[in-house]
């Protein structure tokens, strides 16, 4: 019973070598030139989360050091481990270490490195030096931005692009065929707009909603605690009617069997104001952004979510009222 | 000797020695005398400690002192000074407890200032001590100045609460002049009015002062007492401060005000909060001073709670000049200050939310919800349910149900109080009460409750035993 | 009626078993499994208060162990414990403890799970891993949205729905009956409707309004309405009528009487300008709702209650007597 | 040549008897009764930071016994542990040692009295009577508002107020001339001002002025790490001109030039929008004060100096441009 | 290959002793008289980062003791030791190690002086003190208002300023055209504006777009991590003009594609509404620095970035409109 919920299909359609990497193909063509030259500088991975940064990683360690490569990779995670002292010390450690037959070097892949400290980057950064010649950093970061100079300019820097629509909704499709699921081919596009473009939490979806039966745009939203966009446009038009009460009662429903949280909701709001199912007069939309900055801060602080929402739907219904809108 | 004695200082010389020199505590010697000739016949009162609480300097140690010397009493005293661990109370007052007095009728414990047992280096100190009360031989006596402190709450019930009122100006004053009299000192009547005054019922700071004028000139005048006295001037100073915030006549006058004023900043704001509308009127006046105040305390609370003090000096902007400049539509109106409201119900504030936690507390683990259900949902039902139903036994009952205190039905029920408890102990009494009440329905915890005692004793009759064979 | 000891419905009608759960069908056939195969994964329940996720971790643990099964079940509030160090104290200390004769795990229930910060629950995703052989963890949350990732994906999920309205009624029905209470069906309608599919509050209003005696419309409006101290309304009414020094006495009786914190006050406050049954122009109530928020983002930061609430009283009666409001 | 910079001028200057304070002469003439007397009770010395009531008590010490005092004094810093645990156990060793010849008291001077913890305070104050034969406190705090009431009780209570304008001077100008320091009197006035009655403060200030050279307004400002303040009325006036661009440039300068931080600059601004030398209407000063206390918060925070006072200066010519204010 | 990135061009090409320091002239004067006395006092080097304190000082230790002067210097950074009893401890040991032959005294450098707390720096006096017949404490520090007065009053005062243009640019090329890299020299400004006058960050930079070809003006973007700032300045006439849509589709493609966190956007536009690149009335400007300086402090709050842009953006339309801008 148990294994229904331990085999994650993210893990189980993982890419184990670079070339089962269908996109990214330009990274995966100068990471391919270190296989071959069985040599490789340290490596920075930047991009936004689920673009295959740590796919492309683990694989490039596969197809240097063959199936076993988990024994010559040190993995760590930058905000798991407590602390550049305990790092300092894995890595001694692991430097140690028995050394792969056939390539000079083992990997340390450093996961969030852009979650340390500046102080634990330039420590970071002497640990670098210190290691080189047997070893090699792979570090990831979905901010380069927050990468010290010193160690940005020892590193190749490789910049991963976020998916495009058809490659995930290619992707979705062949596991759920895979795996026997059914689904609307709506639902998978849902799953995309959902997830930005990334991949794990597409997958992750995708496998949520399966849990629960066939695979439709109502089980989708279901599963990421998502009201139907339907429903919160209904609120947001109603209350730019001017229709307060009756706004106030559909947030309630939103808040109640949605159980969605109230920075949820004003995450769909935004989301909504932008779309374009729904027409607003572009001044509006103006205020309307504007506002919902100031909400999410309050929200972000600890503010009461029941209270913060109730403002902001007064405040609709009173900016809809006096600019004669009709949602 | 007699050199050596004079150097004693007089808070300790002029100490009472009597029961008699106790100044105006009829009530609490009342009460105590009689919970110690209960013990001094032999019997054991209901309740085996005494808690004495009030202000500081009002004598709430020297009576005991006293008293345990008219009774016949060996006394041992436990204060801040020494530890109070659960290990350092099981082996000073846990043997003592038990013990017989080697002189006299029993040994009195006093704990003095037992709301000042920490709560880190003193830890498990007063559990220990609540184990020993229910048990103990001997008399066991605690002062406090503030018993309504969070870490007393288990102790409260289990003690005779006694109170100690705040000394008039004239009974201080009156200790002064025979301090005069025994010292021979020159000493003005006006100047000791000062004193006792400035001391604001507080007999040792007052005895204190005076020594510290005497000891200087060798006699008590006015115009010293006035000059040496100026730190004390709390209360007045707080009321130039007040002018000078209300009637600056520059933003920097009233900043000077705030920043020099010797009261902490929650203070000096809780004073600004109740006189605003002690002098202001227009609502724009009175809004624009209390979203400055709010300001304030908004810096404040990130001063203090983030520790980023560099913040301090906007809320003295705020109160200060802040408060001045918000009036711009009405005049200034003449009502005097008023002590603030806030700092005297401070104490009822603390006791009620206390009950409203324990009350959180037992409801929780009753009903599976967490305290802060119980707190918004579950309270206000029944607070209605005690305050109107029909018939009272219901809510007796309940009372019943879950064992709720005194305190709590209080709170609950309002002005309905001392009928609901009237009701709850005439079902207690006339009603057999199963051993195990509502087995079907009360599960674990009133089984849980029920263990719990018989094991305490268990172990406590362990722990006597090795005390005596240590 | 004849014992002498009276205790509260919702604890006296309370299921003790799975099967005594009349509604989440769906939900408590797959805890049936769980106890039929004697095995589980880790749980998370969420959904909207009253729905009865702490009431069904009780039956399952009870079913699973019996009468005596708080001695197996360490129970746990986020928000009561003092940060995750005294989480991991208690749960290493449960794991410790005797096992079950005939159960291989024990089970660990944290409520109000989303109360955590994601640091706190990072942590708790270790302790889950670190005890997995000999505990299995359920956790409560109104909004699963703020459970991190790596544990929703570790734990099968259970979303409990608000209560249907027969579901509700019914129960009242069953339980007034019981108590041999006299009521107009109607009214037991009306409880539904006020307490939003929430089963505690519909149980305990019930009570309260069976107190006063026949239980009908009127009387369950009228202990809905004893149940909020008339001191909040009157309070803003004095307010708005510009009566600042009035409405601050009624304040400090709030504080004093019934020990409600500044946060509690404002919500209530909040609540009652956006009730129906105080007559505020709509606009005024935008105005009010937006500086709430205010000083409620204030008191979140820590700021003295008394003084935050003299600011929005002040403020009230500036605007009622700009305004020229009534109350 | 380092000699110079070894012997601080504050130590090497500092009054060793009572004789010869130069100040707060009430107060010294109480003290020296206690010398005649040979007698003392527990003292409270409160007042504002460098207005030497450390220096009193070390110099009442020894004029009661004489050089070697510190063998009869026990000194307890903040910055020593002062647990309740250490408290009790150095005192009463401390008590238990040997006694003066002449005087039947040792003394106890605990310095920054106001930081202990309450739980400590109230160890001390029975201590203060256990020991009171034997024993005499000083304790020094700046704010005596925070040492508990049983304490303030318990001590004779001495208040040493801020020192006067020529007071200090008059020391700086006998300091300089005797270590042949070269001088222009205004500076002297300069660092008075910037020391704000604390004379261990403007001791430090000149001392390390004179380690430029002659000390000038200029070098006063420069080892401070302030701005000149005309500069920065200057900054404020443009931008309360509605210059913001010009205000702008103004601020880069303070900042790469004075190499000042943000914080340095907000406060310096602060200061300066109560001076005399800036003509706004007084409520105007509260404003732009509320708002600044706003951008330092949000510097401690950690957001950007640049972006933070560009804001502040953007706000002020915001409101000069509305007010017409003409700095 | 690995040797490319093993060798940091600012250590290659970091000045040996005091002659080869290009600019700072007054400082390096005055440090050339130390050498010469063979005699020195403690030294305080403040300064922003990348003007050359730890060159200099390492300059002036090299010219002291010759080439192997690294075994009379000890070198200790205030942020990495933890705490100033490793400090302590480290310095009592150099203190006792072998003296060098011809000078009196060995140097301890401490970098970052200004991170130490004011008790620590407390303690660090008390060193300075102690050792101060056999050492001498260069202290190391951004800002020199953070070191406490007294040992402010001990030291020599150096302030090192920010580097000119000319100076950098030159440098740069100097070292591009030994390492044989290509360059544009547009880039080479592109990257002393970036800089800010921050000798090392803009000899990584160079360092770090030589490892991507030849170095332009867009590989210099590249690699720090910052959009172009052609699109930022697109971005914000877009807004100005009101059209907040299609601004937010350049601030989408901002996010993206360049992998640009909230910060580094929000960051770069108040760089560009400061640039002579783009025209924007002072009235509006003044409103749009304000308003940044909000979201910047929301964004470090932890607020969503999307929602804080927009809400940015929002209002930038919105201002724009109503003041008419055509960008």
């Amino acid at each position: 019973m148990s294994t229904a919920f331990d085999i994650l299909w993210v893990e189980k359609y993982r890419p184990r070598s670079l070339d089962e990497i269908v996109n990214q193909e330009e990274i995966v063509n100068r990471l391919k030139t270190f296989v071959k030259n069985k040599n490789m500088p340290h490596l920075l991975f930047a991009g936004p989360a689920g673009t295959g940064k740590t796919t492309a990683a683990h694989a490039l360690a596969h197809d240097l050091y063959g199936e076993y490569y988990r024994q010559y990779m040190l993995e760590l995670n930058a905000s798991d481990e407590r602390g550049i002292g305990v790092i300092r010390e894995k890595v001694k450690e692991f430097a140690r270490s028995r050394t792969p037959p056939d390539i000079p070097f083992k990997i340390i892949l450093l996961d969030e490195a852009d979650n340390m400290t500046a102080d634990a980057q330039q420590a970071l950064r002497r640990l670098m030096e210190l290691y080189s010649v047997s070893t090699r950093f792979i570090l990831i970061a979905n901010y380069p931005s927050k990468i010290i100079d010193p160690i940005q300019s020892r590193c190749a820097f490789f910049r991963f692009q976020p998916l495009k629509k058809d490659d995930v909704v290619a992707r979705l499709k062949y596991i759920a065929d895979n795996e026997g699921v059914e689904y609307d081919p709506e639902a998978l596009e849902t799953i995309y707009e959902i997830s930005e473009g990334d991949m794990r939490k597409a997958i992750n979806v995708l496998q949520a909603a399966a849990a629960l039966g066939k695979v439709t745009v109502e089980t989708v939203f279901k599963v990421v605690g998502m009201a139907k966009p339907k429903e919160v446009r209904q609120m947001i038009k109603t209350a730019l009617n001017g229709d307060f009460t009756g706004a106030r009662a559909l947030l309630r429903k939103l808040m109640i069997e949605y159980g969605l949280s109230g920075e949820d909701i004003v995450k769909q709001i935004h989301r909504e104001i932008f779309s374009n199912e729904i027409d607003i007069p572009e001044d509006l939309r103006i205020l309307i952004a504007d506002y919902i900055g100031e909400i999410h801060f309050r929200l972000v602080e600890g503010s009461d979510d029941d209270i913060q929402l109730s403002a902001l739907l007064a405040w609709m219904s009173l900016v809809g009222r006096k600019l004669g809108v009709s949602g | 000797m007699n050199k050596h004695h004079k150097k004693i200082p007089w808070i300790i010389k002029y100490r009472p020695r009597t029961v008699e020199e106790v100044v105006n505590q009829e009530e609490a010697k009342r009460l105590l005398t009689t919970w110690l000739s209960a013990w001094a016949s032999g019997k054991k009162p209901a309740k085996r400690a005494a808690l004495l609480y009030g202000p500081p300097g009002v004598g709430k140690t020297s009576l005991v002192e006293a008293l345990a010397r008219e009774y016949n009493f060996e006394l041992l005293e436990l204060n801040a000074s020494d530890y109070r661990s659960a290990y350092a109370i099981r082996r000073t007052v846990g043997v003592a407890a038990f013990k017989k007095a080697l002189f006299g009728k029993g040994i009195i414990i006093l704990l003095d200032e037992i709301d000042g047992v920490a709560t880190r280096e003193d830890a498990g100190g007063l559990q220990e001590l609540l184990k020993i009360i229910p048990e103990t031989n001997n008399p066991i006596i605690m002062t406090a100045n503030d018993p309504w402190k969070d870490q007393l709450r288990p102790l409260r019930d289990k003690v005779l609460l006694v109170q100690f009122k705040q000394l008039s100006m004239t009974q201080v004053m009156g200790v002064l002049q025979r301090i005069c009299e025994k010292e021979r000192l020159e000493c003005e009547r006006e100047a000791l009015r000062l004193i006792a005054q400035l001391s604001q019922g507080d007999l040792r700071a007052a005895i204190n002062d005076l020594e510290a004028i005497a000891e200087g000139y060798g006699k008590v005048t006015l115009a010293l007492a006035k000059a040496i006295l100026r730190g004390r001037e709390k209360k007045s100073d707080i009321w130039r401060t007040l002018n000078q915030v209300f009637y600056a006549k520059a933003a920097w006058m009233a900043k000077r005000a705030v920043t020099n004023s010797e009261e902490d900043y929650e203070t000096l704001m809780a004073w600004i909060n109740d006189n605003i509308p002690r002098k202001y009127e227009e609502p724009g006046d009175l809004y624009r001073a209390y979203d400055a105040l709010s300001r304030a305390s908004l810096f404040l609370s990130r001063a203090k709670f983030k520790g980023y003090w560099s913040l301090l000096s906007y809320v003295f902007d705020l109160i200060g000049p802040g408060i001045t400049y918000a009036r711009k539509e009405g005049s200034i109106l003449k009502l005097r200050y008023s002590y603030p409201e806030r700092i005297k119900l401070m104490a009822s504030l603390r006791e009620v939310r206390q009950i409203r936690e324990s009350l959180a507390q037992k409801l929780a683990s009753r009903l599976l919800v967490s305290k802060s259900t119980v707190k918004n949902d579950i309270l206000p039902i029944l607070q209605t349910i005690f305050r109107y139903s029909k018939d009272l036994t219901y809510p007796a009952r309940l009372v019943l149900g879950y064992e709720l205190t005194k305190e709590e039905v209080k709170y609950l029920a309002g002005n309905k109080a001392e009928e609901i408890i009237e009701l709850a102990e005439k079902i207690k009494r006339t009603r057999r009460i199963p051993r195990e009440p509502e087995r079907e329905e009360v599960r674990e915890a009133p089984r849980e409750q029920k263990r719990a005692p018989k094991k305490k004793k268990q172990e406590r009759k362990g722990k006597t035993l090795d005390m005596f064979f240590s």
